[in-house]
């Protein structure tokens, strides 16, 4: 029994503005949900999160296998959290296998929490350990607290004559219930989610809290623990926020440009890892007249999105790399029919299957070139879990304002990731207006064009009078026929062109952050926006003149790209490919040199690698 | 659509005012004419109907109908007017394809869109040919066909259309000679009376690259003889003297004479195009005497747009969610102030 | 191959050194041990033996087997494999592919690769799921199944392999349970035999996504009153008592009891795999109650390869060309002096 | 009856190095055939020549109609001939369609043959002429020869007892009598042919050749015939050639290629105008044991064509733009799996179904860049009719030596060309050995490389003790199992990159035509060749100091790409896209400033227009 005088309250805390932590077990351990408690815990209090799961590439590896490891990592702060971060301050490890696998990642001289009770001779040996490393010393350069887990989470629930399943099943609460009291947090959340969520087991229910409890008032007592941490809370703007990860970003998204815009949502998709979780999401949202349909590839997905967008629907497409190649020629014929649909692009490890489970950018090239002739789509990338919902509402916005394809480009990195996002509201977002015609439209047809954006009018079926034909052959400028004329064909072949160009007179500038010039300017796009902008930060507060600039729109890029450019001594370009942006940015600003650093390992970058690196540049060692 | 009365067209409000380019003598104008005739006599608002294709000589039918229309890429006709038709489901949505089109480059969204059974028609343009790209064997070209692609003939056993459609759990299937326009016209109203996928296969003579591929069955002076034209309901006989009749010689059809061996126009197997059990159809449709026409298969289920709209109602009934605020609000949400 | 004697193996020559890393329990592991069973049973030399797969659980077979292998793209196996064939028609070609590879995406190689009988074998891994990708509906999942991309209930209505292969003129189709490792075993050395392309359907359970879809048919305790195990030549009997069996109603089939109503063992049934009529095979394959198990089709045809090559040996017998050098300097040519 | 003493040899002829004709008439009136027979009969006499036929994109056009017009044009010449040419010295019109169409070609004051028979009121309608262009002084810039041909034939042939259809279907031998009659070339090849040809049908033979004597006959008595034209013959190599197109080229190079290497060639391939016949050349001749598999579509088309790679054939792929989108995937593939298969992709005018049977060269940047990852292949173009040979033999050597896909670039108008080619030997044709191991191969294993090539080893299926396993998944280096190894990855990233840059060691120097320095650097790439050929060397004639280059390598590039470069003080790019080849230079030559000329209409360049743009660059007009 734990007496009331020994609250948390009265323990010696100390103050730090930013931890990273990683939870790791067997697919079974129920790391996922550990960390997310915590998560949500944390933001709750006040604090700015990243998150990033790990799951085993096997959808149910055998029970302590080192390739069934399964994690869940962590980034809190008081200060502004922009990735799920690199190396560790604290390490759960739920059995061998995940220690193993997990272990470098430790800050050396930090901490690692271990059930000894699952250090079994089976496990260790199934994990690779010769001997066990929690005796033979190789974790002398680490602050290792041993608990027994298990056998204390099984005495914590002995009165409850549940079966043992269960009982073990909840070890994970123990360990949560350890770290809430590390980090000085509050267990109530967590408390509150087992009641709702097991109001009708409500065994289950008290089980889980008396084991977290335990494993609170268990380090409290416990002697080997070092001093626990409070991680103030951060000065994010006020309002309702929730944690969400970059793919329920990108469906909601969605949700949201067809309510705002008055129009149907059509998705026809084709599951594919990392883009399958958008399909799932967007399946179940019937009830806004979603139509979510799985077709039978990812030519079927797409075309049926083109048959929906011609009939009128707000019409969108979801895929990875080698679905997005299937989908070339079908993306050339939305822009020769000048149809409104947007692929997305969940980028993945490639070529071909590659390795499906890990992140990517190696899809840009593939976006703006991946189709036959001239066939010029606007290129968009997302560049945090949190602004997928924004990149994917503008997608909608351009498609149906410019009439052309859009395609928009995440990776799997922002996709599962996630971190907090401050909910808006459909009232205070931007107008979408589609370009529909009726026959009241003072004798508009289908092919002709707005005289800025160049885009062309949107005649649906059911609307009397306007019946026209479209396809894929070159049509006449005036009449939309199909046409063999040369110039016809010239000309219409700068029209797309040009449609597309002028999409830079919508988009709004591209804008610096940090020093808005000086030594080095730091060039991403995409999902490597939280890994730039750390190193980028972190150099400033060293008081270097770094600048960093990031593209969310790629074709068209912002008009004033070459003047930022034009401000800087040197100018480095990072991609987690082998210099895709890089290649377009040399074929178009031939004056400015462009410097490169390339990742291609299937992760994300360290930004701990970019400052080293970036100092270099700034001859500093 | 339904309460309004629609407005009575006629075949010049179908025609549009593009200059048709098939070769002179192609049953394909054959198609267009029963077409323009069929679709006056249809309960459909002109707006209303959507022509798909994708490429083939049969691909350029859309540009020729004053309706809406898409003239697709290759072989994604069907999938492209899934999409039509889950956008509008009021919308008559017919997609008109070739063999080549529809069974080579097109098989999967062929097989699929039976099997989902949305509410359209397909015509399958079958001229055993690759017609546009002029003259390569198809996959329902004939074993020794000799073609630009198979100058020694052709050694790739052939698709029935309407084998692979019922394996594919078509619900209509009707097949017809691309000379008969009046049965033509009146297919395809009935086609699109039909509430599911409507398959019809015309039986199309390419006059440039396989000309007389169907004489044996369609030239009038053998048609009576040779074709046995079904009607739901009605005994299944033939001939020119209406004498000739199928009848079950075990898991086989064979045709017998009326007046000989005692065989009675009782005798003659009656044609239930209704029935559910595939079984019959599927013997109908291999039969090569008589070869058989007309509506060979008709069985209506539940569409596939119906059960995604019904599904949707049952959703929204039992849903919170009015607008997305609603769910964005919803679940582990919290406040920073 | 034939006459140089072929060395045996045993299981252990055709395991790979990969570790094995489908989800304990899953069926998978039995379709490979019944493989690796067979492979020494067949008159095949191990370097001459090829598996292919396309993406999935069921498509990682091929890392498992020690002998030549290629894991493909998406769908794409059969087509893969129909290369291999044609490049190397003295190989056992293997393709091992799950409902989604084989007939959503892959569903027109499939068909196609029927219809062409190569000879080569189709492992058809049917657990009416995409597992690999963590559970959404298939093209053979149940209407109403509820699934990560179907939340409120599947409402795609599923294609039956058999029935599709038979539509797509398929030569051979077996159907077999996933939990039975001896009659899988030797469906597969009977595969290797026929000549063309044989279909081997495995009701396979997904422990992870799909659970039991099979259990009322592959479960010990029902087994022998739901499925019948048909054999070529034999009554087609079932029952723990193999008291029931099937006859003849009309053009269905229906489940007697032998000793009830004057039925006799003689008025069963008699399977014939070998007929060319598939009637009787259609219904078989879609037959629910008892679920036909065992090979349902095995009809012998010139393969497609055979087509090939014996067409090209003929063209050489006649052709005055035996060097590209006679065929540059035949027709027009002429002299610059 | 034609005297005998009024033979051609006592005629007064003019000299002249080179002229344009061009055949025109109804799809029926046999004009391919008229155009082909003055080809070789030039060709034989010694002239260098070229040709391009312009059919009419419906199949069978109603007849007298403009859309129905077919066309066959040659170019010949004393001098080096390398483009069919752009304006008519003669144009030969048989109906009124043919002369509508076709008119703007021809050369002011320059001559036109007319069948006056055929212009009738019912086809002067079908050709939208409201009034006879023969009365009403529209043609009095050219020089107009009416004559009754159809009238003149029926004369010729009224013993023969034809009927009226043969009769008429022969009155474009008249033509061809006229033409020879003028360009003072004998009749002796034609007759032959026919002879020949209607061995078995003597009074067809005999028809024709009454109708060519005829025509030439009646040529040489007429009033109102210009004098005649005699081309010397040109100073082409010694030896035997024949005429021959892009697409026969291409298919008899991988013949070449098969017997060289003495491997079995494999393609799989799905109908796509314009490549569809290299599949019908090849599907002829399975005398040399060739496999043309027609597939069910291009997916399957390539996919077979890794599986034939797989078991050791030289396996291709032909298609066009649409088509090689559709291979995007599969390429990726057979990058991967490091298998060694060529894809030829004519290309023709885009996007989506585009003009599918005019040329364009837009797919550069498709067959660069279509497949997702990093996925990098080699790529090479054709540039003449003829030496499609030559490019698809090295494309096959390439690929079996260095293990990796080739894509092999021709279009529409190199593919349906043709020109003379000197008949190669196979004796005389480079060796081509294809990386095959066996058990005797002292234990190297499919996944060992060679150390300069870095090209893995290929162990086909059938090999004892060299069973393995391929796929899309990253592969380790060293094992060649599945990988998801992050280094590993990275590193296998840059052996598939560096593997296709290190052809640049294997392929042959950019060498420069006409002016190896100087104020202008022409630079194009595949089926352009021969217009810039003639354009710059026009150029050089009137002084001025032009060079030429023509990529036919384009990844990897030669390496000498660069010190060319330097050499000019202008470069200008011309190619039949929006400047795909230029946006690859600038941003691999950042150094140099690229002009660009550029033609998106489906046709190729007109020399003429390439000569006055370039004098612009040169400052002169
Ligand atoms: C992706 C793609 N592949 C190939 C082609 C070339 N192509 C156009 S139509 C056609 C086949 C036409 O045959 P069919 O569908 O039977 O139509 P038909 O012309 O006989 O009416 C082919 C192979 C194409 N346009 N696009
Ligand atoms: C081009 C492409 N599209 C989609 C995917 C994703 N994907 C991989 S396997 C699979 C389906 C697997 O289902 P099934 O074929 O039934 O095999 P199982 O895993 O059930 O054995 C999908 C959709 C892919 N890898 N490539
Ligand atoms: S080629 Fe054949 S199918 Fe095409 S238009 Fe001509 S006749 Fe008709
Ligand atoms: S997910 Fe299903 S099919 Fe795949 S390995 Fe696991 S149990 Fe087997
Ligand atoms: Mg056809
Ligand atoms: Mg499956």
């Amino acid at each position: 029994m734990i007496s009331e005088k020994s609250k948390p309250s009265e323990k010696k805390v100390e103050q730090v503005n930013a931890v990273v932590i990683r939870f790791v077990g067997d697919s079974g351990d129920g790391m996922q949900l550990t960390g997310t408690q915590f998560t949500d815990t944390s933001a709750m209090f006040g604090n700015d999160v990243a998150t990033f799961p790990n799951y085993p590439s096997e959808i149910r590896a055998p029970q302590g296998s080192l390739y069934g490891v399964s994690g869940f990592q962590v980034h809190i702060g008081s200060i502004e959290i922009s990735t799920p971060g690199d190396d560790l301050d604290l390490l759960v490890a739920m059995n061998p296998a995940g220690l193993k696998t997990n272990l470098k990642a430790v800050k050396a001289g930090h901490t690692i929490i271990v059930d000894t009770d699952s250090f079994t001779k089976k496990n260790l040996q199934k994990a690779e350990y010769e001997t066990n490393p929690l005796e033979d010393g190789s974790l002398d350069n680490y602050r290792v607290i041993e608990v027994a887990m298990t056998s204390l989470t099984r005495e914590a629930l002995k009165d409850l004559g549940l079966d043992n399943k269960s009982i073990v099943r909840s070890k994970n609460m123990f360990a949560l219930g350890m770290v809430y009291w590390m980090y000085d947090r509050s267990m109530n959340h967590t408390l509150d989610f087992f009641a709702k969520k097991f109001k009708f087991k409500p065994i289950i229910a008290e089980a889980n809290s008396k084991v977290i409890k335990a494993g609170y008032y268990y380090s409290e007592t416990l002697e080997l623990i070092p001093n626990s941490y409070s991680i103030a809370p951060s000065t994010m703007p006020k309002g309702t926020y929730r944690i969400i990860n970059g793919n329920t970003a990108t469906a909601w998204g969605f949700l949201a440009a067809a309510e705002k815009s008055g129009m149907e949502l059509y998705l026809g998709s084709y599951p594919i890892t990392p883009a399958t979780d958008i399909l799932h999401e967007l399946v179940k949202h019937k009830h806004f007249g979603v139509k979510a349909f799985q077709a039978e590839d990812e030519i079927a997905g797409i075309t049926s999105t083109i048959g929906a967008a011609f009939a009128g629907d707000l019409a969108i497409t979801t895929t990875s790399g080698p679905g997005l190649a299937l989908k070339g020629e079908a993306i050339g014929l939305a822009i020769m029919t000048e149809l409104p649909i947007v692929i997305v692009n969940v980028q993945r490890g490639g070529p071909s299957t590659g390795l499906p489970t890990k992140t990517e950018q190696s899809d840009l090239l593939q976006a703006m070139y991946g189709r036959n002739g001239e066939s010029p789509a606007i290129v968009i990338a997302a560049s945090t879990p949190a602004n997928c919902f924004d990149y994917a509402f503008i997608a909608s916005k351009l498609a149906v304002e410019h009439m052309t394809p859009v395609i928009l480009l995440t990776d799997g990195y922002i996709a599962n990731g996630s971190e907090p996002w401050k909910i808006k509201s459909i009232d205070n977002m931007e107008e979408i207006k589609p370009r529909y015609i009726d026959e009241n439209s003072d004798d508009l047809g289908p092919f002709d064009r707005d005289n800025d954006s160049l885009a062309r009018n949107w005649a649906i079926p059911g609307t009397p009078g306007l019946e026209h034909r479209i396809g894929g052959l070159e049509k006449n400028k005036v009449t939309g026929n199909v046409s063999h004329d040369p110039l016809n064909h010239e000309i219409m072949t700068d029209v797309r062109a040009e449609k597309v160009k002028r999409v830079e007179n919508y988009i709004p500038d591209l804008t610096t952050e940090f020093a808005e010039e000086g030594d080095l300017l730091v060039v991403g796009w995409g999902g490597t926006y939280g890994s730039l902008h750390s190193a980028v930060r972190a150099l400033n507060e060293e008081g270097f003149k770094v600048g960093h600039v990031h593209f969310n729109y790629i074709n068209p890029m912002p008009k004033n790209t070459a003047d930022i450019f034009s401000k800087y001594k040197k100018i480095i370009v990072c991609e987690l490919n082998k210099g895709q942006l890089s290649f377009i940015l040399n074929g178009k600003y031939k004056q400015h040199d462009f410097l490169q650093y390339n990742k291609v390992q299937g992760l994300p970058f360290s930004v701990t690698d970019l400052k080293a690196k970036f100092k270099t540049l700034l001859k500093v060692n | 659509m339904g309460e309004v009365a629609i407005k009575k067209y006629t075949f010049k409000d179908f025609q549009s005012d593009q200059e048709v380019r098939w070769c002179p003598g192609c049953d394909d104008y054959v198609i267009l004419r029963s077409m323009l005739k069929a679709l006056p006599e249809m309960e459909v608002k002109k707006e209303d109907v959507v022509f798909i294709s994708g490429i083939g000589c049969s691909s350029r039918f859309p540009y020729y109908v004053d309706s809406y229309g898409i003239h697709g890429i290759h072989g994604r006709a069907a999938a492209i007017a899934s999409g039509v038709k889950l956008a509008n489901p009021n919308l008559s949505v017919w997609v008109t394809t070739g063999d080549g089109d529809a069974m080579a480059i097109g098989g999967n969204h062929f097989i699929h869109v039976l099997r989902r059974n949305l509410d359209m028609n397909i015509v399958l343009f079958n001229n055993e040919i690759y017609g546009l790209t002029k003259g390569q064997f198809s996959p329902t070209s004939l074993l020794g066909q000799k073609t630009k692609s198979s100058p020694y003939g052709n050694i790739q056993p052939p698709f029935q259309p309407g084998e692979l459609a019922i394996g594919a759990r078509a619900r209509f299937f009707a097949r017809i000679g691309g000379n008969t326009p009046k049965e033509m016209t009146q297919l395809f109203v009935q086609a699109e009376k039909f509430k599911g996928t409507s398959l019809i296969e015309i039986l199309q003579n390419c006059v440039i690259f396989n000309d007389g591929c169907y004489t044996k069955y369609t030239d009038k002076a053998v048609k009576d003889d040779q074709q046995l034209h079904v009607e739901h309901g009605e005994p299944m006989i033939f001939g020119k003297e209406k004498n000739k009749g199928l009848v079950l010689d075990g898991l086989s059809l064979k045709v017998v004479t009326i007046g000989e061996e005692g065989i009675t126009k009782e005798d003659i197997l009656i044609h239930d195009a209704k029935c559910e059990n595939d079984v019959m159809h599927h013997m109908l449709i291999k039969l090569n005497y008589p070869l058989v026409t007309g509506i060979i298969r008709s069985v209506e289920e539940k569409t596939f747009e119906d059960r995604v709209f019904e599904l949707a109602e049952e959703v929204k009934s039992n849903s919170k969610f009015r607008k997305v605020d609603d769910l964005f609000h919803s679940g582990e949400i919290y406040e920073v102030k």
